[in-house]
């Protein structure tokens, strides 16, 4: 399956290039925010009430629906607290940081052949340099808020993130191997073009790569500082950490930040190992019907990812956290072996198979 | 907030403020004393369960809460950390106060050690008596304040002018 | 908003300590200020470290943000008023608090309460028992990050409240013990009720025993963290589940004659040798298995008769000094109670609180410990602000 | 006040060796001693406080430190709540009541304020309650501005560091010995020593306490109401 995509081409329509870059544009920041808003009804919500034996937010619209919305709507109302000591503008620009960390992300994963808002050749290199640039920003937000949680809360989130972007990095270099290519819809083809023992058609590479998935999701997890590894917004001890002295909506960028990166990592997971927005059997001409993948990819990815957070968030309310040095040692001791011996034994099978 | 000081907001978009101050109540958990595990059960247990009305008790840092639930006896002690707390909150910002001694002192009336009331110290807007009170009437004290804030105008609160609810 | 002088100097004093604390970002080491309203204190302790790194270098607790005057109040009220304000001490496990009270009270008036009394107050102390400890194998998950436990907590005390509720008519603060016996009987179903919410509460424990103890990384957090060892925890006045996690086999239902029916019911006291965070949770997670063995026995053996002795309508307690302790949920609580013979209160009531005496050994247990530690030892040391300050 | 009849036996044989122990121990500077049903107290001289603390310790197997209290045996029967509490009259000197003249407990005393403490045994599950006069404090006539002292049991227990830092905020005795005594429970610049019986409760002053009760007069109230039954 070739993917020949054109340039400035959206489902077909032909566009100039500032029309659809703009289009591009306003589509990563809708969809941004909407998959954090998502996320917040959907898991940190609903699913934490039932998996709590309650119900969740009930009264704000059917079945608390709009929720997310009326925090939304209320955070913008709230006071804009500068602390009396802190930085003002590095204070101000760190959540602006995170957040186009964030959003850079969105630009490179494909949600169909042709909804990518930049099909990069180095596109899962792209995606995971920007996404540790949200260190900065946490950095940022720590120093300049003048309060020793806030301090303490940014260097144990940098320590943390930098300690995790290895494993992340490297259980990504397994599906790299096997695909051959740094681009996320060439991925997504090699995943649908990818046999098992002469079977083909599952469209994923999470049986292959179990490994890699595994380390790419506690990697993640990690990246996220979502519990166990949520030392840095440690709620019993370091009260909110980077986060403590931020309010109104800077804090609803944060916020904000926070869930569309668990959004945009589960959309890297899914493009990576469980096949993005391929459904099995897309493979096949599709002819005159092929626009249906352009209409249905969206929805099978975002199946996908729902999948993965479900995942991600249950680990979540589940497990108590580490303390910070049994999180390095974690990282350091066990996950980077873990991963350099994955792409070993990926680099042999893949020489073994194709030789 | 030129807009809204001069009083000339429209009026859905009152509503709309309004609707979202009081569909999304982040609660910071001033928990002092008996009333702190009634004002958990309120909050945590899942019989009474008080997301369901969109009250959130996830923020641990007060720059995040909009109301906060003095819930329990204030001393003299604990008094000029609770002005603070109630000054590092970001407006608008509310108060209820749960049981009986942080109305008044309760059965500490004649402690030497024991503030008398915690609206000595921050205004209150939402009073919830018993001792403890039950969680089902905390719940009723955040439904009249849910109650208030759909009524409010916020013009008023800006200018200063006192709030009144109902009529 | 009238604000008092003794408010105002103790604001600028705050304002004062906050801008020491300020310079001190610069100096070597930090020092960190962990309450009045800090989220792992649950309550109001104050607890200030001095780090270095995430090292704490020496620790000094603030108590009192909770202090109300209880054995002052005790010497003005009337013996009546005064298990009003003690239900207040522990508020988990508030009929617990009445008891030792009543009996030193029935000490020096030479009253015994009928059998059926003492039953049924063994029960409802073994409920309050129950009511307090769970929320602390909860609580135990929330401060080292795992916020699930602590729900289904509230979710099964909710069971043993209605219980505590349906026969005393407080749900929280019963007031339901009398010199001389208690106020009413059990209701009608009530112990079948009662059963019901007792497996309730053992399919809790068991949850618990799924969720957290079993979890390798509540493991790593716990074990080998904050260890007491048996003659420090002496020397401090650790008692409790603390003192038996340290290897104290001592318990006062067993080892301490009393009218309560504890004799009656089978039950054991375990203790761990380990003193650390993890034998603190296991001990106090087998206690409210034991709690539930011990409430299901003495139901059966529920004798019959009157529920109070003869007490006199005027309550006038003859001078002399009598000192009644018994386990409560958090340690040994007892009252010294000094009656002067007048008809009005006790002369002195002072009040031993096991919370007071379990975090006192805070500055001596956390020296040299990490941050994340001083929140697992905090948490395991299981305190209650009431408790500590009065 | 009436202390327990001397010939009460030991509530069991190992109280009674106890307090022979310490009497041997300590010479003259056990003061009484005195049986409950349950209980055992010892008073010791001042001189002999710390001595009485490491006997029991070390020797005697007492290694528990329950609790270290203080009294104040000063009468105040405003402060009592039988009447309103009233600023007017000077609570300090009713008569029969004063410098050594003062109504104690169990085992005795010979001044206003005293510490009492208990140890116990938790392998054999005895205790001891131990009590020593510390001074009149501002009812002695001779020396009004000296605070009561006694020696701290800081050096033999490290617990008794919030024990004592509690009854000296409470009623100003000072522990000699005592590594820092601040302020436990209330804040700095709180004035006075709450617990002392003279120390009076503004809120009362405001509002005298409606009554007690159970001493409100019955129909035909005379001593016999004390019989009537619940």
């Amino acid at each position: 399956m070739s993917l020949p995509v054109a340039a400035h081409t959206i489902l077909g329509i032909r566009g100039a290039y500032w029309n659809t870059a703009l289009l591009k544009a306003v589509a990563v920041l809708l969809v941004a925010p909407t998959g954090a808003l998502l996320i917040v009804y959907l898991f940190m919500f609903k699913m934490m009430a039932h998996m709590q034996s309650r119900l969740g937010p009930m009264e704000v619209g059917p079945h608390g629906t709009l929720q997310a919305i009326a925090e939304a709507v209320k955070w913008l109302q709230k006071e804009d607290v500068f602390p009396e000591r802190a930085d003002r503008f590095v204070f101000a620009m760190a959540p602006v940081v995170v957040l186009v960390s964030t959003f850079l992300v969105y630009v490179v994963i494909p949600a169909s052949p042709r909804e990518v808002a930049a099909n990069l050749d180095t596109g899962i290199l792209f995606a995971l340099a920007v996404s540790s640039v949200s260190v900065i920003g946490v950095l940022m937000a720590g120093w300049a808020s003048a309060n020793k949680y806030s301090l303490i809360g940014a260097l144990r989130a940098a320590g943390q993130l930098i300690a995790y972007e290895l494993p992340l990095v490297l259980a990504v270099v397994g599906v790299v191997m096997q695909a051959g290519s740094l681009s996320l819809n060439r991925i997504v083809a090699a995943q649908a073009h990818f046999k098992l023992f002469g079977f083909g058609g599952l469209g994923l590479f999470a049986i292959p790569q179990v490994v890699g998935l595994f380390l790419f999701l506690v990697a993640a997890q990690a990246e996220l500082t979502q519990t166990p590894f949520d030392m840095p917004v440690a709620e019993s001890e370091l009260v909110a950490g980077f986060m403590t002295e931020y309010t109104g909506f800077r804090f609803l960028l944060f916020f904000i930040g926070e869930f569309a990166t668990a959004f945009a990592l589960a959309g890297l997971g899914a493009t990576l190992f469980l096949g993005g927005w391929y459904f099995p059997g897309w493979g096949l001409p599709f002819g005159h019907l092929a626009w249906t993948r352009e209409v249905l990819g969206p929805l099978v990815l975002l199946a996908k990812i729902l999948g993965l957070l479900f995942v991600i968030f249950w680990v979540r309310f589940s497990f108590p956290r580490f303390r910070e040095d049994q999180l390095q040692a974690f990282a350091w001791k066990f996950l980077i072996p873990l991963s350099l011996t994955n792409i070993l034994v990926t680099g042999i099978l893949k020489v073994a198979f194709h030789a | 907030m030129g807009l809204v000081e001069s009083n000339k907001l429209p009026k859905p978009l009152t509503r709309l403020l309004n609707w979202g101050r009081s569909s999304s109540l982040w609660v910071y958990q001033w928990g002092l004393a008996c009333c702190a595990i009634e004002m958990g059960a309120a909050f945590g247990s899942p019989r009474y369960d008080v997301m369901r009305l969109g009250v959130i008790p996830f923020p641990s840092s007060a720059r995040q809460a909009d109301f906060v639930c003095i819930s329990g006896t204030v001393t003299d002690k604990m008094a000029p950390p609770i002005k603070r707390l109630y000054e590092q909150m970001p407006e608008p910002k509310y108060v209820i106060s749960m049981g009986s001694c942080a109305n008044c002192g309760g059965p500490y009336w004649d402690s030497y050690s024991v503030t008398k009331g915690v609206d000595q110290i921050i205004p209150v807007d939402v009073y919830v008596p018993g001792c403890p009170p039950r969680p089902e009437a905390l719940l009723e004290g955040i439904v009249l304040l849910q109650k208030r804030i759909a009524e409010e105008d916020m013009g008023a609160r800006w200018r200063g002018e006192a709030i009144v609810v109902g009529g | 908003m009238t604000v008092t002088e003794s408010q105002k100097a103790a604001y600028i004093a705050g304002q004062a300590a906050d801008a020491r604390v300020r310079v001190e970002i610069e100096a070597e080491g930090m020092t960190l200020n962990l309450g009045p309203q800090h989220p792992a204190t649950h309550g109001t302790l104050r607890i200030i470290v001095r780090l270095d790194g995430e090292q704490v270098v020496w620790a000094d607790p603030v108590p009192g943000y909770m202090h109300r005057g209880y054995e002052k109040l005790c010497e003005v009220r009337d013996y009546a008023q005064v298990t009003t304000l003690i239900n207040r001490i522990d508020w988990l496990g508030s009929f617990a608090n009445e008891v030792p009270f009543i009996l030193a009270a029935e000490e020096l008036m030479g009253i015994e309460a009928p059998p059926r009394a003492q039953y049924i107050r063994t029960i409802l102390f073994e409920l309050a028992r129950i009511a307090n400890v769970c929320l602390f194998l909860g609580d135990m998950g929330v401060q080292l990050g795992a916020i699930t436990p602590v729900f289904y907590a509230f979710r099964d005390r909710e069971f043993v409240l209605n219980l505590i509720e349906s026969a005393t008519g407080g749900r929280f603060h019963p007031n339901f013990d009398r010199i001389g016996g208690i106020k009413d009987d059990l209701p009608k179903g009530w112990i079948d009720e009662c059963r019901v919410a007792l497996g309730r509460v053992r399919g809790f424990c068991d949850q618990m025993e799924d969720l957290l103890v079993g979890n390798v990384i509540f493991q790593q957090r716990t074990r080998g963290i904050g260890v007491i060892p048996r003659d420090i925890a002496l020397e401090y006045g650790v008692s409790g589940a603390n003192a038996r996690a340290s290897g104290i086999d001592w318990d006062l239902r067993r080892d301490q004659p009393s009218p309560l029916a504890w004799k009656h019911a089978d039950w054991k006291v375990f203790t761990h040798p380990d003193g650390d965070s993890f034998a603190r949770y296991w001990v106090r997670l087998q206690e409210v298995r034991e709690a539930t063995r011990i409430v299901e026995q003495l139901m059966d053996g529920l004798p019959a008769g009157p529920i109070r002795a003869k007490v006199p309508a005027r309550i006038r307690v003859p001078a002399g000094e009598a000192w009644v302790h018994t386990e409560n949920p958090l340690g040994e609580m007892g009252y010294y109670v000094v009656s002067d013979g007048s008809p009005g209160g006790p002369f002195r009531c002072k009040i031993r609180t096991p919370s007071f005496s379990n975090i006192s050994i805070v500055p001596w247990l956390l020296r040299g410990v990490f941050v994340p530690d001083v929140i697992t030892i905090l948490a395991s040391l299981y305190f209650i602000l009431g408790d500590i300050d009065r | 006040m009436v202390a327990a009849e001397p010939e009460t036996p030991p509530p069991t044989p190992r109280h009674g060796e106890l307090v022979a122990a310490l009497g041997e121990a300590l010479g003259a500077d056990l003061v009484s001693h005195a049986y409950s049903a349950t209980e055992a107290w010892v008073r010791v001289a001042p001189a002999g406080w710390l001595q009485a603390g490491r006997v029991a310790k070390e020797h005697l197997g007492l290694s528990y430190l329950c609790f270290i209290s203080g009294i104040d045996w000063l009468q105040n029967p405003g402060l009592g709540g039988e009447k309103a509490w009233d600023p007017d009259v000077e609570a300090s000197d009713p008569p029969g009541d004063g410098p050594g003249r003062w109504k104690t407990g169990v085992a005795g005393g010979g001044t206003r304020f005293q510490v009492f403490a208990r140890l116990a045994d938790l392998t054999r599950h005895v205790g001891l309650t131990l009590k020593v006069d510390v001074g009149d404090g501002p009812s002695d006539p001779d020396h009004p501005g000296a605070a009561p002292r006694v020696a701290s049991w800081v050096p033999l227990f490290r617990g008794a560091d919030w024990h004592e830092r509690e009854a000296w905020e409470m009623y100003g005795i000072e522990f000699e010995g005592h590594p820092g005594l601040r302020h436990l429970y209330l804040p700095g610049e709180f004035e006075g020593f709450p617990l002392r019986k003279d120390f009076p409760l503004l809120a009362r002053e405001v509002k005298p306490w409606p009554g007690f009760v159970n001493v409100e007069g019955l129909p035909g109230d005379d001593d016999s109401a004390e019989d009537v039954e619940a």
